[in-house]
């Protein structure tokens, strides 16, 4: 047994001892706590995984934005007048059961894996110089499988109409509920004004680097967002009203961007979402950059949740 | 040359490790929230610190020299102002545990 | 093994451009609408649609000529590598159906969330039109999809345009129903996921195509049908995981129902025959698919009681559903061809998918009819709808032609489904479906005609609250009536729907 | 046992532990969170098939960390979604969870506009 091993192991350890108190801690909040200590872990094992770009995007989305939602929602829920129950003892033995087999079940399927594990690494790496990127993984996003990177994004996109629908219908158009503290402390505010310009470099940086090391518009978007939500929060910046014509440019940019040179793949390269050899890189960035920028204020709304009043306070 | 980097390297690392270790049994054993407070700020700094300075004769080049130290700044900063928010919180609601 | 990477299945064909055309023009009109601030997004969907329409008439027709599949490899990249769309019989008929129900309800809508002239967009009537737009996108994803991770996303694009429209009008009851909605769709989600992971790792592709030849029965294929399966059926409301339809179908407004229930639940099943006919033929044992049929057969009983014993309309019309999934999985024991009879498969095979499709039509009417119904008197208690046939008779005519397609009476789409399905029980020797088919056909008379029976009463007291526009009552007509045609055209489906599947490729109905 | 199998047996593990809380807890915030921590097993599962998929000089297989990069986006939209209806859901009832079943009610405002 190594000694990486050996971290492995106690790794994975702290990970399952970890996801089990979120489950069974006895208040919500206590649960998001640790959740967000479980995406931190989760990002090492990717890590030791060798997948560098699911490390960052589960650090900055799974353990990150996620983490921020649930608190958020935490926070505004009035607890009820009666405490909640949950279901009985049979039914958890049940459960349990149940659990065990899924999770058994899978141990198998992972231990009778075939000797040789079947891989599409060697067909990307011999396609990776016609992608026109060097990241295997920004090639198969932007490139390879294009159809699912720009239907996931009409995915965030309706995610963010359907929360947005929840609004009430006075409050339409209006500005999102975002848990804004009335009076935020110096040293808040003093954090959201050094925080942001360092946030953006590291943003652009990431999608910059996205190209030919891991990184890219989701971890940049990410971080873009994350700095955006701290100055609003710290009330150095309104949250704008969701009918605001800036924000709703910003909110398709990317997309449309996508979409259209896409389109264009029909006529100037062979097919649609095909990037014409020569340019490809330019163009892919031109998507990466605007996308960016969508993601960024796509996951920001989305954790500023549905518009609850029509002006600024 | 190699070979004392090498041990510059080593025992940082484990100095970083070691006040980790300290900081972490303190978490869990000081009493109330500003005393752990304490022992994480105080003794996480240092350790990473001394991770980072470690780390430095491994690092080929000058821009990840140089993203290492970026990066122990920005941890000292946000756990600084971090802990700075827990204690006002802490001080706000008026209980001490 | 390693998979063979120089495989080329086959390359985009003439036509292919446009399943590529029909996934993003519901896209376009998104994009275009949240920039726009939802100004037109009415007109916008509605010419869209038209066009739509368009397209999907040509891939019918480029289907139908061809008697091939339309094939599209999206970035010019093969599979495994890449994501390939492919339309066979099955799908050119699906993105037909979807096309004109989708247009049929949009024009529906247009009284109840269309937009004043000079008058700032609504919140119900934006979230309508842009969930609507998501749901034909997602629903045209789904059946031209052959990818299983793109179909993974083209299904949560579905979910989440299909759970918010739910609770579109904001009412209390109604977020209930949809919270219920999203935890049995995020069960779903995930457990296909899972599924799709194992085959990934097992296999080494997620195209379906490729799949085929490389599936060999053995344990991580079955955990991984079997997630996928269990996943699927969480959100096709299979019973008994069918809690959460009730509610979420009968409190959603008119529109929103009849698309939920004609066509979104749908398609989480067409990917269940995908997997078991398509990526893993040869899996499907003859335990499993008894197994799924008596879900089904559950289905059907539970639900027509259940659809008998109810107060209220829309609610009647939920339960209806629940029931008429059912017959769709008697589909997995008579079509796999377990007795080695190729005719009772493909008859077994064209009859399934003819009642997909004739409950789609049937389904939007009733929803549309109850729709009307409850507009006219304020509401949808069963009770109280005497009178109703003397104010709105083409509506109550519509509603029962409907209900003559689910009970299986002829001439209708209903009935050669429902007819072909028994003659299959027969020829392979599975009578003990053929009874849950009679009795499932006896219940829905039951509760349709507990309905006419009602409607059609004196009532002289009855006042409408609204009146109600004559062209409404033909649009839901014009839909009723293609459910009772469906029948008239009961040859021609059954070559149809076998493109694309040499196995099937027997003539059925000599 | 390799490293990539040990990260295997630990994915099936989260898998279940998220499922069982998923079942068993009542309130939808739990819920929530449980889904996500199903979510990383699965995610999990594929990481460790990429990792086994490490050929042609490439650390682990892209393909399948591309996928998780996608479901992650999906898991996080799913999420949002279900705290806002979770939080207005709260407002309207006061309820932090799903109460039983009300489909009466629910079609009573299905038919009124």
């Amino acid at each position: 047994m190594t000694l990486v091993f050996a971290c492995e192991v106690v790794l994975a350890g702290l990970l399952v001892a970890i996801a089990t108190w979120t489950i069974v801690a006895r208040t919500a909040f206590a649960a998001i706590v640790l959740f967000m200590v479980y995406g931190l872990l989760l990002a090492i094992v990717w890590v030791a995984l060798s997948a560098v770009d699911v490390a960052l995007t589960e650090a900055a989305i799974g353990g990150g934005v996620t983490s921020m939602l649930l608190m958020g929602a935490a926070t505004r829920l009035r607890a009820p007048t009666t405490p909640v129950a949950d279901v009985g003892l049979p039914l958890r033995i049940a459960a349990g059961l149940l659990c065990a087999l899924v999770t058994t079940v899978l141990g198998a399927v992972v231990f009778f894996l075939p000797d040789v594990a079947p891989t599409l690494a060697p067909v990307a790496k011999d396609n990776l110089a016609a992608s026109g990127l060097g990241n295997p993984v920004a090639a198969v996003l932007f490139v390879f499988r294009a159809l699912d990177t720009l239907l996931e994004k009409v995915v965030l996109l309706l995610a963010l109409v359907g929360v947005w629908s929840l609004a009430s219908d006075e409050a339409w158009g209006g500005v999102p509920g975002l848990p804004v503290y009335a009076r935020p402390g110096r040293i808040l505010v003093f954090l959201a004004q050094i925080l942001p310009p360092i946030g953006i470099i590291v943003g652009i940086y990431m999608f910059w680097a996205g190209a030919s090391q891991p990184g890219g518009a989701f971890q940049g978007g990410t971080i873009l967002a994350a700095v955006w939500l701290l100055t609003m929060m710290a009330r150095l910046q309104d949250v704008p009203a969701i009918n605001a014509r800036w924000l709703r440019l910003l909110l398709v940019v990317g997309p449309t961007a996508f979409l259209a040179i896409g389109l264009a793949g029909f006529f100037i390269a062979d097919s649609f979402l095909a990037y014409p050899p020569g340019i490809a890189k330019p163009l892919i960035i031109v998507v990466e950059a605007t996308l960016t920028l969508s993601i960024g204020v796509t996951l920001a709304l989305l954790v500023a949740g549905p518009p609850e009043r029509l002006s600024q306070r | 040359m190699r070979l004392a980097l090498d041990i510059i390297t080593v025992v940082l690392v484990s100095a970083g490790g070691f006040f980790f270790m300290a900081g972490t049994i303190g978490l869990l054993r000081f009493p109330d929230t500003l005393t752990r407070l304490h022992a994480l700020t105080k003794v996480d700094n240092l350790g990473l610190g001394l991770i980072v300075f470690g780390l430095l004769p491994q690092v080929e080049s000058r821009l990840g020299a140089l993203k290492l130290i970026v990066i122990w700044l920005l941890v000292q900063m946000s756990g600084a102002i971090v802990s700075q928010l827990i204690a006002q919180a802490v001080r706000r609601s008026g209980r001490q545990t | 093994m390693m998979p063979d990477t120089t495989s080329f299945i086959d390359a985009t064909t003439t036509d292919g451009y446009l399943l590529v055309l029909v996934i993003v023009l519901p896209v376009l009109g998104i994009l275009l609408s949240l920039a726009l601030g939802g100004k037109f997004i009415e007109r916008i969907t509605l010419a869209l649609l038209l066009v739509g329409l368009c397209v999907a008439i040509a891939i019918f027709a480029a289907v139908l000529r061809s008697d091939q599949l339309v094939v599209y490899v999206v970035g010019n990249w093969q599979p495994p590598l890449g994501i390939a769309l492919r339309a066979d019989g099955i799908s050119a008929a699906m993105v037909l159906t979807i096309a004109m129900i989708v247009l049929a309800i949009g024009l529906y809508a247009r009284s109840e969330f269309g937009q004043q002239k000079g008058a700032a967009v609504t919140r119900s009537s934006y979230a309508f039109w842009t969930l609507l737009l998501g749901i034909w996108s997602g629903l045209n994803a789904v059946a031209l999809g052959d990818d299983l991770f793109n179909l993974y996303v083209a299904l949560e694009l579905l979910t989440f345009a299909a759970v918010p429209l739910v609770c579109v009008k904001g009412y209390e009851a109604t977020i209930k129903a949809a919270m219920r909605y999203m935890l049995f769709a995020l069960i779903g989600s995930v457990l296909y996921l899972l599924g799709t992971a194992l085959i990934y790792g097992t296999y080494g592709t997620l195209d379906i195509t490729l799949l085929a030849d490389r599936v060999r029965p053995e344990p991580a294929a079955w955990t991984a049908a079997a997630l996928m399966t269990v996943g699927l059926l969480a959100k096709t409301a299979l019973f008994p995981l069918h809690l959460w339809l009730p509610p979420a179908h009968a409190g959603a407004p008119a529109p929103g129902s009849a698309v939920l229930s004609a066509l979104v639940v749908k398609g989480s099943f067409i990917l269940i025959v995908r997997i078991w006919f398509d990526a893993m033929p040869g899996l499907l044992t003859f335990t499993a698919a008894q197994l799924l049929a008596t879900l089904g057969a559950g289905a059907v009983l539970f639900g027509s009681v259940l659809a008998l014993r109810q107060a209220r309309l829309k609610l009647l019309v939920a339960y209806s559903t629940v029931a008429q999934i059912g017959y769709l999985f008697f589909i997995f024991p008579l079509a796999a061809g377990a007795s080695g009879n190729e005719l009772g498969a493909s008859i077994a095979w064209t009859g399934g998918w003819l009642q997909l499709f004739s409950h789609a039509f049937a389904k939007t009417a009733m929803f549309m009819a109850a729709g009307l119904i409850a507009e006219a008197l304020g509401h949808d208690r069963i009770a109280e709808l005497g009178g109703i046939g003397r104010a709105l008779p083409i509506t109550v005519i519509a509603f029962g032609l409907a209900g003559l397609s689910l009970m299986g009476v002829p001439p209708s789409g209903g009935f050669v489904a429902k007819w072909m399905l028994l003659s299959a029980t027969v020829i392979e020797g599975q009578w003990w479906w053929a009874a849950v088919m009679l009795v499932g056909g006896l219940l829905a008379g039951g509760y349709v005609f507990m309905v006419l029976g009602k409607a059609l009463g004196e009532n002289a007291t009855l006042t409408l609250r609204a009146p109600i526009a004559r062209h409404r009552e033909v649009l839901v007509l014009a839909v009723a009536l293609c459910a009772v045609f469906l029948g008239l055209v009961p040859l021609q489906p059954s070559g149809f729907l076998a493109i694309g599947r040499p196995e099937m490729q027997i003539t059925a109905l000599q | 046992m390799s490293s990539a199998a040990l990260f295997g047996y630990c994915g099936a593990v989260l898998v279940g532990l998220g499922l069982y809380g998923l079942i068993t807890r009542a309130e939808v915030l739990r819920k929530i969170l449980s889904f996500n921590v199903l979510g990383s097993g699965v995610f999990l599962l594929f990481g460790v098939f990429a990792r086994r998929g490490a050929a042609a000089g490439l650390g682990a297989d892209p393909v399948p960390q591309a996928l998780v990069i996608t479901g992650i986006v999906v898991a996080f939209s799913a999420t949002a979604l279900a705290v806002a209806l979770l939080v207005r859901l709260n407002k309207e009832t006061g309820q932090i969870i799903v109460t039983s079943d009300d489909s009466e009610e629910s079609s009573e405002q299905g038919a009124t506009r």
